[in-house]
């Protein structure tokens, strides 16, 4: 099985291939691995040439989170395929799609700064969240008119919910 | 002052979490049997399977369980409880509740209704503080009720910058930063806000923002027989949005003058108000070595572990020893601080995303262990967090013989505490660990927000492995699907084999 | 003898389990590397994720892996180790891996070459011990190898009762407890059949049994610069079949003058050869306190944390700093005990049933914390505990100020410590604790085998809730009763729910 | 549902009475309770009149294992119709049946000091297994005589093996 994986924030792309147990193809080369599943679901322990790594791994659809030696990497995996796919709906997605702003968890809004028309910049607060007891503010992840918004302040809203649409 | 030692034989404790399970284990130590109370959230709570009692007062929600006077009392009352301990948060300042448990003739294990009083109100400690000669913050000097008008002219009078502070406050709720005046009107309304949900006050005051400041803290004990005496202070200036997140024990910045200095000002503090039981004295630390107190807190403290660890001194032991009656177990002069001690808040957030909250049942736990660490905690395996408490779910402590050896060791525990299920800012924890600027010891109360980032430095970035990242994720991946396949591929699974199912289970949940 | 400090990079753990856990902990905090080994059954073990580097050596057979000098030092040379450090157990008293490290200029953590090997063989270490002054049980006086008859003759003149030993021994293998002629035949051969098993030897000598006497031990640390100091005594009566199964520090029998006499003469015992890096001198002490000099261990001990809780002294790191050329951190004058430490070693066996070991995988676990609790252990949940290794999976060690409150907060330790999925000896403990013997400090060697059982007392027995576990039996089995009809009523499970999951995967292994 | 239990070693029978969720019958008598499992399997939560109980559990058929505040409680539960079938058997078995002795845990047989029509008495050694690196003896539960050897030193045997036979 080939597969590309973009690590983000490092600027790499690799193509890993996996065949055998013990011996994958990292951009080509062979590597020799130990890779086993521990019992707890998403810790997994990794032996590259013998060097050992613990890793916390989680994952959503193609985007993988891997916790290793408490830094975060943001993996991308595709087949080759599905990349170039991928790739040419974000262009067209880009800065033109919708930006949904949804609550990360549950809580109380507390405030509505914004009213659907409005325009905005990226980073402007849209909304006031209460959890937890204190105030959390989301903001807006990029340029946009505000299309909808959802909630009013002192709804409860549960996580997911989508609070404002950026257009 | 003077009281007959009672010999205590039940103690309530009106708490949850780690702080309730630090205060069951202390009391089982001592031969006492404990009352928990909870929640329709916390039936599985440590601190309910670890009591020899446990009780159901109400539904989630603090305002109709952990925080309801008259349910924990009927509690006490009905077990037959000649203690309550009520921990930090919740009722533990609320002078009325020290009152009520006094009136029916249960020992509150903390100091007496006045004391809490008299510092539970910002704007009167201020004035009984500065009465008893101790320096504070300057700011607002009215002792009424202030107008959002009322505070837009004084703050001219304070100059910018400054804090809006709430004056039922604490723990940073209702705490503002403003800089200028166009900033005023808004930071006022959200203040206030906070402040009324979190204390049914929005009383606020302002106070100057002493710049480049540290947050130092002394705790201090009193006696009945009019004892009072400093364990040393708290290194507490690692804090973002006015929480903290890491303390040490001693300060790097305190040297001996400061710290003889600062402790006798905070007996001084607590003798103002004849305080009886643990308390803290939190103060700002400015670059110069000026100090000014900020509030005293009338209660066990988050942090205490940190001063334990350092003094030999069991905090937790020492309240109930001083509410019992009897005399503190040393004086000043047996105080000694020997080594160094650290604490990591470890919080249900997201250090990769603003540090949001994050909910979730808790998969699987690890708990660091070996020489020199200890774990306060109030959650096992399987249990949930929910928006209903605060976020932090454990406390690491770690002690040793010097700062250097301690941030090796916290660094080596954090990366042994393993929690799957949640996000946790164990990596914020490990990243702060990593900063010069953190080992060196030079950092102020702004520091976590304004010149500290999540991005390793340039020098750490050297390490980064992303294609051991990228080897890990295509094999879980691609182990994924092989797992998928043999499971679809089955009628019937081996259903023996507890590790497949385990596996199915996992799969089915990402 | 004094050598240029060296700067250690790598270091190779030689060694599983808690012991191999410990020593890459200290590295860690010191900043090495470390390289881990393994057998086919330890590829998921903490000690190999833990570790920079993990190589697997061979199958699960100690014989066949962990005690192939070969196969280590082959690591050691491809990884460009510095040094290694051979924990307790398998190589670690191996005289001829002390020389073959050092044939290959790697460091071996331990003492050099000739103090293991004539402490090693425990007959010329008598004759040793003897001729620098050091008291020796009264025993057989042959340097030669002796026959069966040998021993029968030399029984008369030793009388009994008597103890026959292996004189390549250690940790009671090969030890057998004589009364009279009779029973010595067996003994010898049943003796001699483990020393063979254990130590590839099969030689044995006599020692006459010193009734009610105490198992007391002496740490004692030693530099390349001739410095050798000792940091007070263990208490390790608490035995069963000679595996030590308690320990704790002080010892309650000793005062400050049998302290500072037995530390003297384990000095001198070490300094008569030139000993190097920590050691121990197990010695006996009767109801006299007269002390006897048993063996000297030429490695770190099991129970060395309790000495570590007392001295404040990390004995792994102060073994790599000498190993290193460093002198010794202290001076004897520095060292000082203060408050009280203990540990209980947690054996999967079955105390319920004659201490038969246990194997099986450990379906969950919780760890016991909060302050003064230490957990040194080797494996977590999911875990697999095999017949290959030793039974012992933790080690519990608690610290406070007194013995009493050290002994409250174990118990209190031990109740929080949840091992399911195999028998553990954590039962054992409990009971041991709650005996007014054992809390009286009245015990010596014999105590747990001849008057120790773990039937409660007739106080304790009133203190039985048999109607609770009848009670808590028959809720376990109507839940079961329905959950099983829930699961076989559907059709389709609903497999989001993680917990209905857990449940029917519980069932199904009951 | 209605339960006998036993309790061995204190002489105790209850009849439990299991209907609603928060009231059973113990002896007749009512008894407040919350009982819930916790998510590690055997590990239970009880309260009983707001007293806390933390137990682990676990059990083979009707043979029940109830570990509770550092005692180990050996249960038998059964309904009423089975209970007297029990009795009747036991009645017939009791030093009558066969008694096996079986291994423990896996290890390899070091001696076996009996053989084939020798008469043994309870507590006498039957087998000698080594097992992890010490030698643990196999006693014989009671009076008997030896009906079957089924293995031989120097045998490595499974766990749950059939080692000797007692008649």
């Amino acid at each position: 099985m080939r597969y590309e994986v973009e690590v983000e924030g490092h600027d790499h792309i690799f193509e890993i291939v996996i065949n055998e147990d013990r011996v994958i193809l990292v951009d080509g080369e062979e590597v020799a691995i130990d890779f086993t599943d521990l019992q707890a679901p998403g810790l997994y322990s990794l032996l590259v040439d013998g060097e050992s790594f613990d890793a916390m791994i989680e994952h959503q659809d193609a985007q993988w989170n891997v916790l290793l030696r408490g830094h975060l990497y943001e993996v991308h995996i595709t087949d080759e395929r599905t990349r170039r796919l991928h790739a040419r709906a974000k262009m067209l997605a880009d800065d033109s799609g919708e930006a949904k702003i949804t609550a990360p968890m549950p809580g109380r809004v507390v405030a509505v700064p914004v009213e659907p028309g409005q325009a905005i910049a990226k980073g402007d607060n849209v909304i006031i969240l209460e959890s937890m007891k204190m105030e959390n503010e989301l903001k807006s992840p990029r340029d946009g008119t505000v299309e909808r918004v959802n909630v009013k302040a002192g709804d409860n809203v549960e996580q997911h919910a989508v609070l404002v649409v950026i257009a | 002052m003077a009281e007959t030692p009672t010999l205590f034989r039940k103690v309530l404790v009106a708490n949850r979490g780690e702080i309730a399970v630090r205060v069951i284990r202390a009391c089982r130590e001592l031969g006492l049997q404990t009352v928990a109370v909870y929640s329709d959230a916390d039936r599985n709570a440590m601190h309910v399977r670890y009591a020899t009692e446990a009780y159901h007062i109400g539904p989630s929600i603090p305002a109709q369980s952990y925080l309801v006077m008259d349910k924990i009392l009927d509690v006490a009352l009905k077990t037959g409880a000649d203690a309550i301990h009520p921990g930090y948060g919740f009722l533990s300042e609320r002078a009325a509740f020290a009152r009520a448990c006094a009136d029916e003739g249960i020992a509150f294990i903390g100091p007496n209704a006045d004391s809490i009083e008299k510092m539970g109100d910002k704007i009167t400690a201020r004035y009984t503080m500065q009465s008893a000669g101790v320096p504070v913050v300057p700011g607002t000097d009215s002792k009424d009720v202030l107008s959002d008008e009322d505070l837009r002219a004084a703050a001219e009078q304070v100059t910018f910058p400054l804090l809006i502070k709430a004056t039922a406050g604490g723990g940073g709720k209702g705490m503002r930063r403003v800089h200028s005046m166009a900033e005023c009107d808004g930071a006022l309304a959200s203040a206030r806000r906070e402040a009324t949900a979190a204390f049914g006050d929005g009383n606020v005051y302002l106070e100057k923002l002493i710049e480049g400041a540290r947050h130092i803290e002394i705790q201090v004990l009193g006696d009945m027989h009019g004892s009072v005496i400093h364990l040393g202070e708290r290194e507490c200036s690692i804090q973002r949005r006015h929480q903290k997140l890491l303390e040490e024990c001693p300060s790097p910045f305190v040297d001996e003058q400061l710290r003889a200095q600062m402790g006798a000002m905070a007996v001084r503090a607590a003798e103002a108000v004849n305080y009886v039981n643990a308390g803290t004295v939190e103060c700002l630390v400015d670059k110069d070595k000026n100090f000014y107190f900020l509030e005293m807190n009338t209660r066990l403290q988050v942090e205490h572990p940190v001063t334990e660890m350092v003094t030999n001194m069991d905090i937790v032991k020492e309240q109930i020893r001083v509410a019992r009656g009897r005399p503190l177990s040393r004086t000043q002069d047996q105080i000694e601080m020997n080594g160094w001690a650290m604490e990591c808040r470890i919080n249900a957030e997201d250090p990769y995303n603003n540090f949001l909250p994050s909910t979730g049942t808790i998969t699987s736990l690890t708990l660091p262990s070996g020489p020199g660490v200890r774990v306060d905690t109030g959650v096992v395996e399987g249990d949930a967090i929910t928006a209903y408490y605060d976020p932090m779910i454990a406390k690491l402590i770690v002690s040793g013989d010097t700062r250097g050896e301690v941030i090796l060791r916290m660094r080596r525990a954090l990366s042994e505490y393993r929690i799957m299920g949640l996000k946790t800012n164990i990596p914020f924890h490990l990243a702060l660990l990593d900063s010069l600027r953190f080992q060196a010891g030079q950092f102020d109360t702004t520091f976590v927000e304004e010149r500290f980032s999540m991005e390793p430095s340039e020098e750490d970035a050297q390490k980064l492995r992303p294609e051991i990242a990228a080897i890990l994720a295509a094999l879980a991946s691609h182990r994924m699907r092989q797992q998928a396949a043999q499971v679809v591929g089955r009628n019937e699974r081996d259903v023996s084999n507890w590790k497949l199912v385990a596996r199915a289970d996992k799969m089915r949940r990402y």
